[in-house]
């Protein structure tokens, strides 16, 4: 944006000016809608989002009101957000999907006067809602279709209130441009409420500048430009669509495109063919295994070629994507299997011109992640947080470990508490939580460094490692750092482990119980030839056990080559006899571990963990599906896991 | 957005009662005048009298071969009757071709689904739209300058159609492979692309299961709604005939047995004993 | 395999209702299309003459055909009269008018092909299927036995040929018996990728839309609004235009001089009638690859048992090619009713999917 | 003008000044027509059992015609012969229903269609490869000889052709009316469904009309041979009946029979009395204007009945 460098880019409605002249007629949103993907130039958003700005102050919209924004991912809904900043004022972007109740605390606790709904679903629940907000005044709605009837007088149709929008202009010149002079960077830009799995959610406020430096940074980092294209489908009250489809959007220029519906995603995402793209783990997840089922469908000669390319690929591929040397016969046959399976895979998936993939959330497994790269896709993880407007720490080109969250994002500082828990401070330290100054004060220290709640440590190459919520991490009594969640997951990786519990906190030693997984052991074992009657019998199988035994030590030999984790290493563990199930109480439902359930149920087994037993009888009862329950008796053999000598004392980080 | 809806929403005539969907019914569009018709021998069609009034549901109830669909084909000219008439916005029309009654703004549906199978439901919905363009051949051969911009702007009206449907999903799925409700949504679609002023549906929940059956209620009433259509249905469901229509016909073996709103059709003994022998799906 | 889709995606209708609105298929056709103007710098003359220039000719035709009778729905076994007509028309209007620009005459005879499509059509308004088909048939003898009987069509030439003048367009010679191979070559090709063109217009705007109801389902058809009788009739019309071309340039172009036999029932109506159904009817890529295959079966089976070193007498090599032409058609029709065309189709989706099943 | 007065008025004068040579071609023109019935019948027969429009039927008659030329030639006696023939035509009828039919059910009609096109092809290469293709004499002892009918000028031939076909036609419609196979035809022809429902496999119904038009073609074959020569052009009376078939109306057989004479009368007197004033030649294809003009009239035919559509 060389050319208004004068100019303060400091604000969206001031970026958005600025974009509308530099790159006045590039795309900058698209939406698939009537059959075709509408599209709006920089200049057309311009005169959009000054109508409704216009339209809102005519509504009686003031400078610091806030204005919730309701519905799925809409170029319109979007607008709105410059739209209140151009007067002024907060957009308080809402999840969609959540029930009225939700939704009212939101509303009551931000005091917002306005709101843009997407359609009538929306408008419903804010009508069942409207009683118990007296601040709400003013709900402006996208879609007419079945509002007829809807006769309130605080209902306003989107398009009219543009149209009062551009009246108002005519009338009054200069006010919009005034109002938009009278922000700047400190200002608040949004309030994003985090998604309340804990306790209430909490309303982090953020200031135009912490989004627009930090996105700015990472887009530089990263070398997006104006050219590139973006799905936008995730909810937009999430920090991440805020900072990429309007913080990102906006700095560079790049244009934003929104599906059809949720339901046509995968197939939107096939058309547009995005350069730069964001999905959580379960997401390339599910495209794994669906590329896989289908691929089990096709012809065999069809298949052995797939998965020949596919080895192939695993072997050099990302080799050739990180830039390090690979023999030209390897880069022949590589280039062949582009032409073959990878450009056509890529294509089906809608990811042929996909230059950088973003993957965050949690952890992926490993083997997913390399799917993608190996195929050529630049696929990388991230770590951040709302409180940090997004980046904290980003995977760098050339340089990707899959079991770290990368290097400190440009213009971020990361430090790691005596605790475990990692620190940040950076441009896009959120201001506070909004009318909730207690949880500000626990979260920000006074020089403004933030506690991320994840326990982690940065590696000898500054890697950052996040290893388990802070709260989660313990100490073995020799001191040495354990966190059970990384343990399980690198156990969760392999496709016979299914569920893993580790403990040893205040203990000696660590130790496991583990679920095996009934189909990937279950194909295993009638490969082997294995006859078993179900879950409990194939479990008790001593190859099983030698087959679980063979993961454990190799996740312990992981374990061993890092300084900090080597301590924690798991030296028994015993193979359950029942699944973990939800419906006993063990699991959430979703399917995450109740550690707290398990360990009182399990006890005598724990205990047998510890003690120099090779062996315990158990007894448990099971659910069934049909309800009945039934108890089991197994005699499980605790197995010794092999240990691998770390190569520094364990301490070593601290 | 939707083309079609802010393009009919406006016209409301000012007219005494309420329909079911709270729009104003207007007055007299269409009035059955004692209108008799026979195949061979068999008598389809026994001096049937009955008035359509607009934006009005005005459903034709009664056994199988009570000569429902035939009343139907009178209306839109498919049949001639042989005596009485058929007057329509004062026009005289059980005389007219069959094309005309969709160049006055008469679309209908069928009862065994009359899709245009080789095509697309995008194209059965444009199909639909033919009356209204009008550029001759030459241009069409070139697709460009006026045809071209013409197919554009009724392509947009379509996708407005596809969109008030939800049926985006199968835009350019060719009819013949979609399951049964889709279909008759589909023609649904194809009639409405017509933009009609009267619209006339054959069964149109005929074979479907309780939640299609829900949707077409759904749509038969937004269309009522959101277009002001006025619409003449035949059904065979009574639930839902005594629930969405102003008025209803009752027809036995040609002839007329009662007219009124859905309450005084249900407590007229005529209808009960027509009824009672007939078993109903 | 090929197909890389992602990422082409529509902003516009225009766009979304382009003939080739992939990409790829854009770049194959165009690509078929260059090649097809470069092929005379490879044919020899045989080629050009017997094969290629015929193969374009019937391929017009057959698009013509398929207009009427995969689109419109209507049966017809008059095309070699329609093409005929085009014909001597085309031969009336050179040799009577001095000057006459060759390539507006054979538009113009194409015009009175349509007007007697039009004239033949009538009876479709009334009657149905093989009704039609046989009417047509009516078309078919009578517009032949007229050519032969009244001299004024064959300007009472004793050998009752007409045989195409010399002339020449934009100073090349593109008919009579000096124009190049060349030059007839690429005539027809032009005419051809222009009116195939066209044809792909037609059928994918209004007109196509109402020509396919009225095939698919003539009442509700004409229950939406669309009129019958204009609707087959410029069916009629358009079909017997293209047929008229084909057969204008059959002459000028390809034979040089003809006789009503040229245009018979079997030499011409059946056998555009094959070609439509093996191409595939209701597709215009289909009637050019089956004109292709009609065409090029009968060459290899004159050319291929020599080559292999077995001489047989001409008239047993008739016969064996009427038996092997019967067996092929019975054989394509049980195999794949809805020829080529879908033949394609099938493999275009594979590539766009590839490497999944579906 | 004068055109029109030899089109308008001439014909009707002459008719009135030499009846005799009018009636005379009429009876001429009945007896071809007998032979127009007799394809056409195979046409129907087909039609009705299986809405096939077999356009073979000509290629039939020519294969039959060839086949019985060719085994006389080859020093079998007539009989022998006939019923040599009679067995290929049995046989042609199972090959057909097995590689070909049994492929195609429920293909629309146009398809079957087309495929009885390629069949055409095929019979008429099989029966001129097997048999040569130059003209041959059948000679099935049919007296040859002119007599006078009072001042009418006939042709025993023409008139035994006649009978045959009468016969034929006769033993037909006994067939179709008396015996259970007949009745069954009938059955398909009015409702498929029905007729299968009750129990008539669709393979042994099309064997059967596949043969009959076998042997109708048979017979075809010999009088039209043993008249003008067995050769190529027999295939074409194939095209001779279709205009029949407009006439009767597809699915009507005494419509084919009725049709046929009126098409052969019409032919002949057209050809006597309007010919000249066309230069002669009208008959191949005077018939097809006639039924055109007729079928814009009465496009079901003459004993099809209305259809009344219903949506």
């Amino acid at each position: 944006m060389s050319g208004d460098k004068g100019a303060r880019l400091d604000t969206f409605p001031r970026l958005l000016a600025a974009n509308a002249r530099r790159i006045g007629n590039k795309p900058a949103s698209r939406e698939k809608d009537y059959g075709i993907w509408q599209t709006w130039t920089w200049s057309q958003v311009y005169r959009e989002v000054r109508a409704l700005a216009c339209g809102l102050a005519a509504l009686g919209f003031r400078r610091g009101d806030r204005l919730a924004i309701i519905g799925d991912n809409r170029p319109h809904l979007y607008w709105a957000m410059p739209a209140a900043q151009a007067l002024g004022g907060v957009p308080v972007p809402v999840y969609q999907d959540s029930v009225a109740e939700e939704m009212q605390f939101v509303l009551a606790h931000a005091e917002c006067r306005f709101a843009v709904a997407e359609n009538q679903e929306q408008v419903d629940k804010l009508l069942e809602i409207k009683d118990r907000l007296p601040a709400l005044e003013t709900i402006i709605y996208h879609f007419p279709r079945g509002m007829r009837h809807y006769n309130q007088s605080f209902l306003h149709l989107y398009a009219d209130v543009q149209e009062k929008g551009r009246a108002h202009d005519a009338a009054n010149p200069g006010f919009y441009e005034g109002e938009v002079d009278k922000a700047a960077g400190p200002d608040l830009c949004v309030m994003l409420y985090t998604s309340g799995t804990t306790g209430r959610p909490k309303g982090v406020m953020l200031s135009f500048d912490n989004i627009i430096q930090t996105a700015r940074n990472a887009a530089e980092w990263e070398g997006l430009t104006e050219d590139d294209e973006m799905l936008a489908y995730l909810p937009m009250a999430w920090v991440g669509d805020y900072s990429f489809s309007m913080g990102q959007a906006y700095v560079t220029g790049f244009c934003v495109s929104c599906p059809e519906s949720t339901e046509t995603v995968l197939q939107d995402l096939r058309e547009i063919g995005p350069t730069y793209f964001f999905a959580p783990p379960r997401i390339y997840e599910n495209i794994l295994t669906t590329v896989m089922i289908r691929i089990e469908d096709a012809a065999r000669w069809k298949q052995r070629m797939f998965h020949y390319f596919m080895r192939l690929a695993n072997r050099v591929g990302r080799d050739i994507l990180d830039g390090k040397t690979v023999g030209a016969w390897d880069r022949a046959l590589y280039a062949l299997g582009e032409l073959l399976i990878y450009g056509p895979l890529k294509n089906v998936l809608g990811l042929t011109r996909m230059r950088l993939g973003y993957c965050a959330g949690e952890a992926i497994g490993p083997d997913i992640f390399e799917f993608f790269r190996s195929l050529g896709l630049n696929l990388k993880q991230f770590y951040g947080s709302t409180e940090a407007s997004v980046f904290i720490s980003i995977q760098p080109n050339g340089d990707i470990r899959s079991d770290s969250v990368g290097v400190p994002a440009p213009g971020v500082e990361i430090k790691v508490a005596d605790s475990g828990e990692v620190l940040f401070k950076s441009p896009g330290v959120f201001q506070a939580y909004y009318k909730n100054d207690d949880a500000t004060r626990e979260t920000k220290t006074a020089d403004n460094w933030v506690h991320t709640g994840d326990a982690g440590f940065l590696d000898a190459d500054g890697h950052l490692k996040i290893i388990d919520r802070a709260k989660d991490v313990g100490r073995l009594n020799n001191g040495t750092l354990l966190a059970p969640k990384y343990l399980e997951n690198k156990l969760k990786f392999f496709p016979y482990v299914k569920e893993a519990v580790a403990f040893g906190d205040q203990r000696d030693y660590v130790a496991a119980l583990i679920n095996i997984d009934l189909e990937a052991v279950g194909n295993w074992a009638e490969r082997k030839g294995l006859a078993y009657t179900g879950y409990t019998d194939l479990a008790g199988r001593p190859e099983v056990a030698a087959l679980v035994k063979d993961c454990v030590d190799k996740a312990n030999q992981d374990l061993a080559e890092d300084p900090n984790l080597s301590g924690s290493q798991i030296k028994r563990f015993l193979i359950l006899h029942k699944e973990l199930d939800a419906d006993d109480g063990e699991l959430t439902r979703t399917r995450k571990v109740r550690r707290p359930v398990v360990s009182e149920r399990y006890a005598d087994l724990i205990a047998a963990l510890y003690s120099d037993r090779d062996h315990c009888e158990v007894q448990a009862t099971v659910t069934f599906e049909d309800g009945r329950t039934d108890t089991i008796r197994a005699d499980l053999k605790i197995h010794e896991a092999r240990r691998v000598a770390s190569p520094a004392p364990a301490q070593a980080a601290e | 957005m939707s083309g079609v809806a802010t393009e009919r929403a406006t016209q409301m005539p000012e007219g005494a009662t309420q329909s079911q969907t709270g729009r104003k019914i207007g007055d007299v569009i269409m009035k059955v005048d004692g209108v008799s018709l026979s195949f061979g021998g068999v008598r389809a069609l026994d001096n049937v009298s009955f008035d359509v009034r607009e934006h009005e549901i005005l459903a034709i109830i009664g056994p199988n071969g009570a000569g429902k669909s035939s009343m139907l084909n009178c209306i839109n000219g498919f049949y001639h009757p042989q005596e009485g008439s058929i007057y329509y916005k004062g026009k005289r029309r059980d005389t007219a071709k069959t094309y005309e009654a969709a160049e006055e703004g008469i679309a209908r549906t069928f009862q065994n689904i009359a899709l245009f199978k080789g095509m697309s439901t995008l194209d059965n919905i444009m199909t639909g739209r033919s009356l209204k363009m009008k550029k001759n051949f030459l241009w069409q051969a070139l697709y460009f300058g006026p045809a071209l911009k013409e197919e554009l702007e009724h392509r947009a009206k379509a996708e407005a159609v596809i969109d008030f449907l939800e049926i985006e999903a199968i835009r350019k799925t060719p009819v013949g492979r979609l399951p049964y409700g889709l279909q008759k949504r589909v023609e649904l679609g194809r009639a409405l692309a017509a933009e009609p002023d009267v619209l006339l549906l054959d069964e149109p929940m005929a074979g479907m299961n309780h939640e299609e059956k829900e949707d077409m209620v759904r749509y038969i009433l937004d269309v009522n709604d959101e277009f002001g259509t006025t619409i003449v249905l035949i059904e065979h469901d009574m639930s839902v005939v005594m629930d969405i229509s102003d008025r209803v016909v009752v027809l036995d073996y040609g002839k007329k047995l009662a007219e009124g709103t859905p309450d005084e059709v249900k407590r007229n003994q005529a209808v009960i004993d027509a009824y009672l022998g007939v078993s109903h799906e | 395999m090929f197909y890389r889709e992602a990422g082409q995606f529509k902003t516009t209708y225009r766009d979304d209702q382009a003939v080739f609105p992939i990409l790829q298929d854009r770049i194959a056709v165009l690509a078929i299309v260059v090649l097809a103007y470069l092929v005379p710098l490879v044919a020899n003359e045989y080629w050009l003459q017997a094969v290629l220039i015929q193969f374009l000719v019937f391929a017009l035709m057959a698009i013509g055909l398929n207009l009427l009778m995969g689109y419109a729905g209507q049966v017809s076994l008059g095309t070699g009269a329609f093409a005929a007509v085009g014909a001597y028309a085309c031969y009336k209007l050179t040799t009577n008018i001095e000057g006459m620009n060759v390539i507006v005459a054979i538009l113009l005879s194409g015009g009175f092909a349509a007007a007697v499509g039009i004239l033949f059509g009538l009876p479709s308004l009334r009657i149905k299927g093989f009704y039609l088909a046989v009417a047509t048939l009516a078309a078919q003898f009578f517009i032949l036995w007229l050519f032969n009987k009244v001299g004024w069509f064959y300007n009472d030439n004793p050998s009752g040929t007409i045989t195409a003048p010399p002339r020449d367009f934009l100073g090349v010679q593109i008919s009579g018996p000096r124009a190049t191979p060349e030059a007839r070559y690429w005539t027809c090709l032009t005419f051809l990728v222009v009116f195939a063109w066209f044809a792909k217009n037609l059928v994918r705007g209004r007109i196509g839309r109402a020509w396919m109801a009225i095939r698919d389902m003539d009442i509700a058809a004409e229950i939406i609004g669309i009129r019958p009788l204009e609707t087959k009739l410029l069916a009629f019309a358009i079909s017997s235009f293209y047929c008229g071309v084909a057969g204008a340039l059959m002459v000028f172009c390809w034979l040089g001089s003809a006789e009503t036999e040229a245009f018979d029932l079997f030499t011409v109506s059946f056998r555009v009638l094959f070609m439509i159904i093996i191409g595939g009817l209701g597709s215009i890529g289909g009637s050019i690859l089956g004109a292709a295959f009609i065409v090029l079966v009968p060459i290899f089976l004159t050319n291929f048992p020599p080559m292999v070193g077995i001489e047989i007498s001409t008239a047993l090599q008739k016969h064996l090619e009427e038996i092997i032409f019967g067996v092929m058609i019975v054989l394509f029709l049980i195999v794949e009713p809805e020829g080529f065309a879908r033949l394609w189709q099938i493999l275009r989706e594979k590539l766009r999917k590839w490497p999944f099943p579906y | 003008m004068d055109f029109l007065t030899s089109v308008f008025v001439t014909p009707f004068v002459e008719i009135w000044q030499s009846p005799f040579f009018f009636l005379e071609l009429v009876l001429v023109g009945l007896s071809t027509g007998v032979l127009y019935s007799l394809v056409a019948l195979g046409f129907v027969l087909i039609f009705k059992a299986s809405g096939m429009f077999n356009f073979a039927q000509g290629a039939m008659v020519l294969f039959a015609a060839l086949t019985l030329v060719g085994l006389m030639e080859n020093g079998l006696p007539l009989w022998a012969a006939l019923i040599v023939t009679m067995g290929v035509m049995v046989a042609l009828a199972f090959v057909v229903e097995r590689l070909m039919l049994r492929h195609l059910v429920n293909q629309e009609g146009l398809i079957l269609f087309m495929a009885t096109i390629g069949l055409n092809f095929i019979l008429e290469g099989t029966g001129q490869l097997m048999w040569g293709s130059d003209v041959k004499r059948l000679e099935v002892g049919i007296p040859d000889k002119p007599f006078n009918l009072g001042p009418i000028l006939l042709n025993t031939f023409d008139v035994t052709a006649a009978l045959i076909g009468a016969l034929l036609v006769i033993a037909l419609a006994v067939f179709f009316q008396k015996t259970a196979m007949g009745r069954a035809l009938r059955a398909v022809a009015d409702d498929h469904q029905a007729a299968l429902s009750v129990g008539i496999p669709l393979k042994t119904i099309w064997i059967a009309v596949w043969t009959i038009a076998g042997i109708v073609a048979l017979v075809a074959g010999i009088v039209w041979g043993a008249k003008s020569g067995v050769q190529f052009s027999l295939s074409l009376i194939a095209l001779k009946a279709l205009p029949v078939l407009i006439l009767g109306g597809f699915t009507s057989v005494p419509g084919a029979i009725i049709g046929g004479l009126i098409i052969g009368v019409g032919e002949k007197v057209a050809e006597g009395f309007w010919g000249p004033a066309f230069g002669g030649a009208i008959e191949n294809w005077f018939a097809y204007m006639l039924a055109l003009a007729f079928l814009v009239f009465r496009p079901q035919g003459l004993f099809g009945e209305k259809i009344i559509e219903r949506v």
